[in-house]
Formats: C-alpha cells, structure tokens, sequence
C-alpha cells in the first residue's frame, strides 16, 4: 500500500470520527474540535488525488493543493468565527449550549433577560 | 482538450458575469474601510448597478439564445475558472437584484447612522454583510468551477451567519451558532465530493465534468455527500432544525433576505449538481429520495407552522414548507414533461423568494408597531394597519397555491407534471400542504381582520409599507408570466433525457 | 515492509489515536492540546505526500493559529464543561450516530482504494503555463495565476469574518480594542521570548513569503508567520491590539483582497480580460499582489484569534 | 572518512532518539507537573541537540548546517520559556494540574 492510499484511508477515518464527534458532543467547542477534525480529512483525501496526479516532474498535482490551502485558511476563518459566537454566548448566559428551545423565547422576554 | 474548446469561447458580452460578484465585493471591501454612514450609501448605490447588471446579462442570454460563457484570466477550464450564465441563472439574479434593494429600503429606518456620523456596529455589519450576500449569490448563480462555488458556500455563510445574531440576544447567538454548525457541515461534505470529483475526472468544471461523468462509486459517493451538503444548507427536513431560529430572530430585512434568497443559493446548486453536472447518473432513486424528504418537509413544516404561537416563527416554519416543494421537481424533470417541472421548480423558487421576503417584511412592521408578534395579540390588528396584512395575505396567497399567485402557477405546473408522469403521490402532498398553509394563514388574518383595532405603539411607515406590498405583488404577478418566460428558462439547460445517453 | 513504509503506518496510526483523543477526551482543555499535537503531525503526513506548501500551511495555519484560538477558548471556557443532563445524547442517539459515521467512513475508505493509482492530473497543463507567470513553485501559481479568482474571495471571506468576530462585540465596545491593554510591566520571561524571537520570526517570514515564488512558502505561511509574531508580542503585552476603528487597521484588513481586486479588474483593461496579466509583467504583478497579501494575512489573522473588541474606545 | 562520520551520525542520533524516549517515559510516569518538565526538558535539550549534531555532516550546504542549528536553538528558547511558564503557574496554582 503506498503512503498516498494510507493518507486517504486516515482520511476518510478522520471524516468518520469528526461526525461522531459533531454529532454526539454537544459542547460548542469539542463541535469545532471535530469540525477541524473533518476540514483535515477532506484536506488530506484532496491530498492523496494530488499524490496520484503526479507527472510532468511534479511530485504532486499542484491543483488540489492550491486548493488545500484555500481551504484551511477558510477553515480557520469559521473556526475563529464560531469560537467567538461560543464565547458571547458563554458570556451572555454563563453557559454554552446549542438547545434547539434556547431559541423559541419571544423577544420581549429576551429584552427583559439583558 | 480540443473538443472542448467551442465550450470556453467566451461568447460576447461575457465579461459583464464578472461585474454582478466583483462590483459587490468590491462595496464590502469599501464600507468596511470607510465605515460610518458610507456603508449604507455604498450598499444602496450598488443596488441599481447591480439590477442593470443583471437586466443585461438576461438580455444578452435572451438575444443569442445561448448561455453567456466567460473564462477567467486567459486560463481556460480545466485549469482555470470560467463563468457561465443561462436562463435559471438570469432569472435568479434578476430576482436578487429586486429583492435586495426591497430589504435596502425596509431596513434603512432599524439600520441608520446617528446624524453625528459615528459609527455603530449594526449598521457597518448589516449594510457590509447585505453586500456580501449580494456578492456570494452572485458568484453562486454564475459559477462554472465546482470548487469556486465552494468558495461562493463559504462566502454565503461568513455573510448571512452574524445577520442572524445582529442583536446579540442570547437565543439569536445560539441561533446563529446552530446554522453556523450546520452550515461548516454542508460546506465541508461538499468539499468532500468535489474532492473525489477531482480525483475521478482531474477536472471540476461543470461543463467538461457533465461530458465525462459516469455512474460508479466514487460519482455516486460524491453525489450522496454534495447534495447531503447541500441539503443542510438548504434546510431541507430533516435537516432544517436549524433554520426557523435563526430565521425567526433576525432583524425582519435579514430575515427577507435569509429566507427569500439565501437558502434558494445552495437549492441553486443542488439542482446544478443533479442537472448540470450529473445528468449522466440515472436518477430516478436518488430523485424520488428528495421528493419523499420534500414532502416530509412540507407537511412538518406546515404541521409545525400551525403550532406557533409568534408570527415570525410561522413564517419561518412556513419555510421549511415552502422549500419541500423546490424538491418535488426532481423526480418529474426527466422525460417529456420535464421542462414543465423544471419550470415548476423554479416559478416556486422565485414566487417563493418574493412573497417570503413580503411576508418577514410585513412581519416585522407588525412586530414594530404592536411591540410584539404573539398571533394571539394580533386580534384586529389587520384594521389598524391594512396595507401591512395586504403584503402579508397576498404572499400568503402564493404560499397556498390560490390564483392568481407566482406560488399558484409554481404549484399547478408541478401538479401537472406529477400528474402525466403518473407520480400522483407528489399531487397529493401538493393539495395537503395548500390546505395546511391556508389553515396557518387562516389562523393569523382571521382574528387579525376581525375585532377592536389594537392601540399601535407607532403606526408603521407608509413607504415600507409599500416596499413590502410591492414584493408581494411581484409574487402575484408572477401568476401572469407568458410563455416566452418559461422558454427563457429553458436557454442552456442540458437536454431533457440526456439520461438516457 | 522499507523502513520508510513502517514510519509511514507507524504515523498514520497515531494521527489516528491523537485524533481519537481529541474526540473522547475528558475534558475540552486536553481534546484542544490533543487538537494541536493533531495539527504537528498531521503536517508530516502532508510532507510524506510530497505536498510541502501545504505542510507549512498545515503547521502555520491548521496547527499553530488555531491551536492558539482553542486554547485561549477552552481557557475561558472554564466552567462551562459540564453538559447538563437534557443535553448528553441516549445510548441509542449514540449508536446511531457511531453506526451512520462508520459508513461514511467505510464508503469513502472503498473509494479511496478504488482510485487509480496513476489519476487524471493538472499537473502537465499547470507546467505547460508555469512560464507565462514567471514563478517556479507551480502551487503559487494555481493560487495567484490560474484560479486567484478563488484566492481572491478566499481573502475576502477572511475580511469577513473579522467582521463577523467583531458583530458579536456589545455596541458599547464598537470601535475599540480587543484582547488585553498593553501591560505596565509585562511578564519578564514571555516578554524576553517574545523579544528574542519576534525579529528572528519576522525574519523567517519574510523569507518564506519571499521565496514562495519558486519553492514551497509563499503569502500565506509568509504571512502566518508574521502573524504569529505579533500574538506572541501581545500575549507577553508588550503591545495591544489597536482599536477596531483605527483606519490603518481597516485598511490592513481590506489591503490584499482590494490590491488582487483591483489587480484583476486592470487586467480587462490592459490585458484583455479580468485576473489577466499583460505577458511580461506577471511576476512582478503577482510579487506585488503577494506583498499585500502576505500583510493583510499577517494582521487578519492575530484579529480573528483576538476576538471582538473587549474595551471603550478611546477617541 | 566517511564511515567516521556515518558511525559518528548513527551514534549521536541513537543517543539522541534514546533521550527522547527517556524523556517521554518521563512526561509519562512521573508523578507531577515539575518532575514531568524536568523529564521534558532532557529530551528537548540533549535529545534534540545530539540528533542535530548527528545530522552536521550530512547536511548539505554550510546554510543548511546553519539551519540546524538555529532550529536546534530555537527550541531551546521556545522550550526553556514554555518551562518556565509552566513552573510558575504549577507555583501559583499549586501541583493539581
């Protein structure tokens, strides 16, 4: 098994315990924790196609690469936006949490909790 | 690559498709830096250029009868990005470019400036981040690279994600956060799929994919994790948890925009992905999958939509609803009655778009002016403010599928095609949601035309009023499309039955 | 079984199991330090796929910056660990969720091993037209040439999500400063640090942005760099953030994105068609678009790990 | 000559390898905060300095050598400050973490 074919199968086992992870923690920052996990192996399956695309004296397709790294600033940029919004909330309510009901209170009552 | 070179001969006029995505980044860019009271100005003048953008581009498409192509840079696919516009495009940008400047003008008054010109937070962020939207779709409706419009998701998201906590309640952060999640998930199981594209095709643009598609796993993988993707962002039951929150909670110009216009973005793409780029795969199976969860969709969602007790959680409700419909057009677009639920689909997409953005509109000068938006304090409110609850009943008109109304002729269309491709369950689904909007919308107007006139804290503002009535007279217009519109919608769509290649 | 095979499974099994820590582990705190060993190694797996740009992006980006903002997170989120019962998921929940993970797995796994071992490729047109740019790193190529009309938004979504970091600021605080004032006597041993590595670090950064033209590095590790500098100089408070309203500070953030945009609306002017480059000139063009860029990914960065402005402005 | 130097760059590296693992037993088994760093810094100092001195002649340009080092003495900067912070929130908070 080459190293390319390794990465690709770590991948789509990151993807698989990334899920796990934003599915069934339901704590906002281990939810960001395994979304990091699932963005690496997508980035790593865009990885072993770059691997395989190897030619014209490049080791490496550099197409998906430029692509990979688009894609982890972007992946930062959400991570940072969605650390800041876990963080408001924890300041606003003492707690982070993602009820579904958190968001069903009519708007007075919410003026009336600021 | 020679045979695919009459596919990227920018045809001429193709490089106005630039101008509709890098005009607005370009007024984000510059409001952010100027700040203060140039934000609105710059959102607002944009406006009308990018309406003529768009009239234009739909002119040239009409003209040449031919999509518009432009490639980027000089570097053609599959190496470089091109652009492409035909008729769903067009059409789809027009609407923008109409209801865009409807939310512009609604919300002036909740997002001004102090005179003083200092600036506030939610006016830079609201008028920065409507640009953004306005940008995103753009990019979305034109796209031809598969990865540029994972770049277009992501823009989406970055700009509707903070419109939805704009007033910093707590319930509206965790809102905000809840379609955040949900959309980092959509984007990155579609990344996922343009992965496995790439490493199947080497290529990921649209038109040179569509030509060399073929059904095994790695298409078939990829299809199931893009539209599931997709899905999420489109709130498509039952991943639509996250949608009446965050639509319910935002400021009501938001909301028009978040429900009228940015979920029909990556409903936009997942039609691209079934019509454009896998036309190849059979998709009878995965078509009938998405009519089934369309029609889970519309009758929770209306059943849910029943049991609000706020009129701006109905309304998002009612959403969750109206997007089931979007996705009974798949199973019935292959074959000979394919363009008409083709067309179906989209006239429910665009009525759907103007008379939602009524609606929250509406919704939102009720809220103002009563203080609140309990439906069962809106008890006579109707005659306190007649023109609100006309917007409010004619886009509600169009949600139950009653003539004359863009949603009536959306629904008729679709209802026909169900019917002589001899899929009657989708017809039934049709006849029960209507039902089930009317009884939603009968529970709001009802006591809201009858009874004492309520005491309004401040009437609402004639000419908002009339921005709201004016959107949800477009959705009734809509009713009267002539024939030459739907032939318009037909220009650059792949031939129907190219299945069956 | 070479011995670079055995190193080869040897890391792929503990990316794995640091990656199953960062799910399972008790508390946020260790699954975030988990996160970020996560990060380091990961970056060597990407080294062993001959992808050396996205190593450093990896180790810059994916591994330090946001290993930064994590942690300083989990910190702050001290007390806010433990879930209230109505929130933790039923056994059934999570046999479900396990179930539906592991076929996703699975089915991506087949696929992966059902991929050719020789795949279609870019690779052959992306040389054909390295020449026209005048670069040798044919990765910044893709990035600034062929698809920069991706690199190009990419940088606005980051101008946007600073603004959506500092929508979640109270109104009282828009316009000032986030993260701590500049202290009065700092830390002496994170100061002397910061001190020593800050001009090595800016050095380094430079460099990496500098030689990206042709080999691995380029604006965005360039600039991550950079970026890490200017933390690692406010955290020991040697200096503060500036104020959200500081038009320097705007015009830094919209720098890159609005240079590479104007960039490509010159090209339909002179030559011939939007993100072109008049032949001849694209290696300077592209040098000076990546200047801006690497400056703007040097200050958009620290401000998305600094969060929303914390403190009134001063006028 | 050359086998001096490969013997030379096995034995430094071997010894170099063989500090880490001490030092990561370490961090493992010893019982708290100050005694795992103290274990830590053995083989970020020895560990990692013996491999960069294994690896001197096989570098291949005098930049190169240059490179090592600096490497090496960075890690000693980032290393000895990482410590130092740590022992003094250990102090502050007492040996609980």
């Amino acid at each position: 098994m080459s190293s390319a074919t390794l990465a690709g199968l770590v991948g789509a086992a990151l993807v698989g315990l990334g899920l796990y992870g934003v599915i069934a923690d339901p704590q906002p920052l281990r939810k960001i924790l395994a979304f990091n996990l699932i963005g690496s192996g997508v980035f790593l399956v865009f990885g072993i196609v770059a691997r395989k695309g190897a030619a014209a004296g490049l080791s490496a397709d550099p197409v998906p690469q430029a692509m990979v790294i688009t894609g982890i600033v972007v992946a930062f940029a959400a991570s940072a936006l969605a650390v800041a919004l876990t963080l408001r909330l924890f300041e606003e309510t003492g707690r982070a949490t993602l009820r579904p009901d958190a968001g069903t209170k009519p708007p007075d009552d919410g003026a009336d909790a600021e | 690559m020679t045979e695919g070179a009459s596919a990227f001969a920018a045809t001429a006029g193709g490089s106005l498709l630039a101008l509709p995505i890098l005009v607005p980044a370009a007024g984000v860019l510059l409001s952010f830096l100027l700040g203060g009271r140039q934000a609105e100005r710059i959102a607002l003048a944009l406006m009308p250029v990018q309406f003529g953008f768009a009239v234009a581009i739909a002119s040239l498409i009409w003209r040449s009868g031919q999509p518009l192509v432009y490639v980027l840079g000089g570097y053609a696919p599959p190496l470089g990005i091109a652009l492409r516009a035909d008729g769903f495009s067009a059409v789809m940008l027009v609407t923008t470019s109409l209801i865009m400047p409807a939310a512009g003008l609604y919300a002036r008054t909740n997002f001004a400036t102090p005179n003083d010109g200092t600036e506030r937070r939610a006016p830079l962020v609201f008028w920065t981040l409507l640009q953004a939207i306005q940008a995103a779709l753009s990019l979305i409706f034109l796209g031809g690279d598969l990865f540029n419009l994972y770049v277009a998701l992501e823009l989406l998201t970055f700009a509707a994600a903070p419109l939805v906590c704009l007033d910093g309640r707590p319930e509206t952060l965790a809102a905000a956060l809840r379609y955040l999640m949900f959309a980092l998930f959509g984007a990155l199981f579609y990344l996922l799929g343009v992965a496995l594209l790439y490493g199947a095709y080497g290529t990921l643009d649209i038109v040179l994919l569509s030509r060399q598609i073929r059904a095994e796993p790695a298409v078939w993988l990829a299809a199931g994790l893009m539209t599931a993707g997709l899905l999420a962002k489109t709130a498509l039951f039952p991943l639509h948890l996250w949608l009446p929150p965050a639509h319910a909670n935002a400021p009501a110009a938001a909301s028009a925009v978040l429900s009228g216009l940015v979920v029909k973005g990556s409903f936009f793409l997942i039609v691209r992905l079934w019509f454009n780029v896998l036309p190849a795969l059979p998709n009878a199976v995965p078509g009938a999958i998405l009519a089934a969860l369309g029609s889970a969709a519309i009758l929770a969602g209306s059943a849910l939509a029943l049991r609000q007790e706020r009129l701006k959680l109905l309304i998002a409700y009612s959403t969750v609803a109206q997007i089931g419909y979007l996705f009974l057009m798949f199973p019935l677009a292959s074959g000979p009655w394919s363009a008409e639920a083709f067309s179906g689909g989209v006239m429910q997409a665009l009525s759907h778009a103007f008379a939602k953005a009524a609606m929250f509109l509406s919704a939102g000068l009720i809220a103002e002016s009563l203080g609140h938006d309990r439906i069962a304090g809106l008890g006579g409110a109707g005659r306190a403010m007649p023109v609100t609850f006309l917007a409010l009943g004619l886009g509600g008109l169009s949600l139950m599928g009653l003539p004359p109304s863009g949603g009536f002729a959306a629904k008729w269309l679709l209802m026909k095609a169900s019917i002589e491709a001899g899929q009657w369950v989708w017809a039934v689904v049709m006849l029960a949601g209507g039902l089930l909007a009317g009884g939603y919308l009968y529970r709001v107007l009802a006591p809201a035309l009858s009874g004492n006139r309520p005491r309004l804290k401040s009437p609402p503002r004639r000419s908002r009023e009339n921005v709201a009535l004016a959107l949800a007279l477009a959705a009734v217009l809509l009713a009267f499309a002539p024939p030459t519109f739907f032939a318009f919608l037909q220009i650059g769509r792949p031939a129907a039955g190219a299945a069956l290649r | 079984m070479s011995v670079l095979q055995a190193l080869d499974v040897g890391l792929a099994f503990l990316v794995f199991a640091v990656a199953a820590w960062t799910v399972f582990a008790p508390g946020p705190f260790a699954a975030t330090v988990g996160y970020v060993v996560y990060g380091l190694l990961l970056s060597l797996v990407w080294i062993r796929l001959f992808a050396v740009d996205v190593a450093l992006t990896e180790a810059a980006i994916g591994s330090g910056v946001t290993g930064v903002l994590l942690i300083g997170a989990a910190a702050r989120l001290r007390g806010a660990e433990t879930t209230p019962a109505e929130e933790a998921l039923t056994g059934l929940t999570r046999l479900f969720a396990a179930g539906l993970c592991l076929l996703v797995a699975a089915a991506l796994a087949a696929v992966v091993l059902l991929l050719p071992d020789q795949g279609p490729t870019l690779a052959p047109q992306s040389m054909e037209r390295l020449p026209e740019t005048g670069l040798g790193n044919p990765v910044t190529a893709v990035l600034i040439a062929f698809r920069s009309f991706d690199t190009m938004l990419e940088k606005v979504v980051l101008v946007l999500g600073v603004v959506g970091v500092w929508s979640l600021a109270a109104d009282r605080y828009w316009g000032g400063a986030p993260g701590e004032a500049r202290a009065e006597r700092p830390e002496p041993t994170l100061a002397f640090f910061a001190q020593v590595l800050a001009p090595i670090g800016i050095l380094v950064g430079v460099h990496v942005f500098w030689v990206g033209a042709d080999e691995p590095g380029g604006a965005f590790q360039g600039g991550a760099i950079l970026a890490a500098m200017w933390m690692i100089v406010m955290m020991a408070r040697l200096t503060e953030a500036p104020q959200a309203s500081a038009f320097w500070l705007r015009l830094a953030l919209i720098a890159g994105p609005a240079v590479f945009l104007a960039a490509g609306v010159a090209g339909a002017v002179v030559a011939g068609g939007f993100f072109a480059y008049p032949p001849g000139l694209a290696k300077p063009l592209i040098l000076f678009i990546e200047t801006f860029m690497t400056f703007t990914i040097a200050v958009t960065l620290p401000m998305l790990v600094a969060g929303p402005p914390r403190r009134e402005p001063r006028r | 000559m050359s086998l001096a130097l490969d013997l030379f760059s096995i034995a430094a590296i071997s010894a170099g390898v063989f500090f880490f693992l001490a030092g990561t037993v370490g961090l493992l088994r010893f019982p708290d905060a100050l005694s795992r760093l103290h274990a830590l810094t053995k083989a970020d100092n020895l560990g990692l300095g013996l491999i960069v001195l294994g690896l001197l002649p096989r570098a291949e340009s005098l930049l190169a050598a240059l490179m090592l080092v600096a490497i090496w003495a960075l890690v000693q900067l980032a290393g000895a400050t990482a410590a130092q912070l740590i022992g003094r929130a250990v102090r502050r908070k007492g040996p609980a973490i």
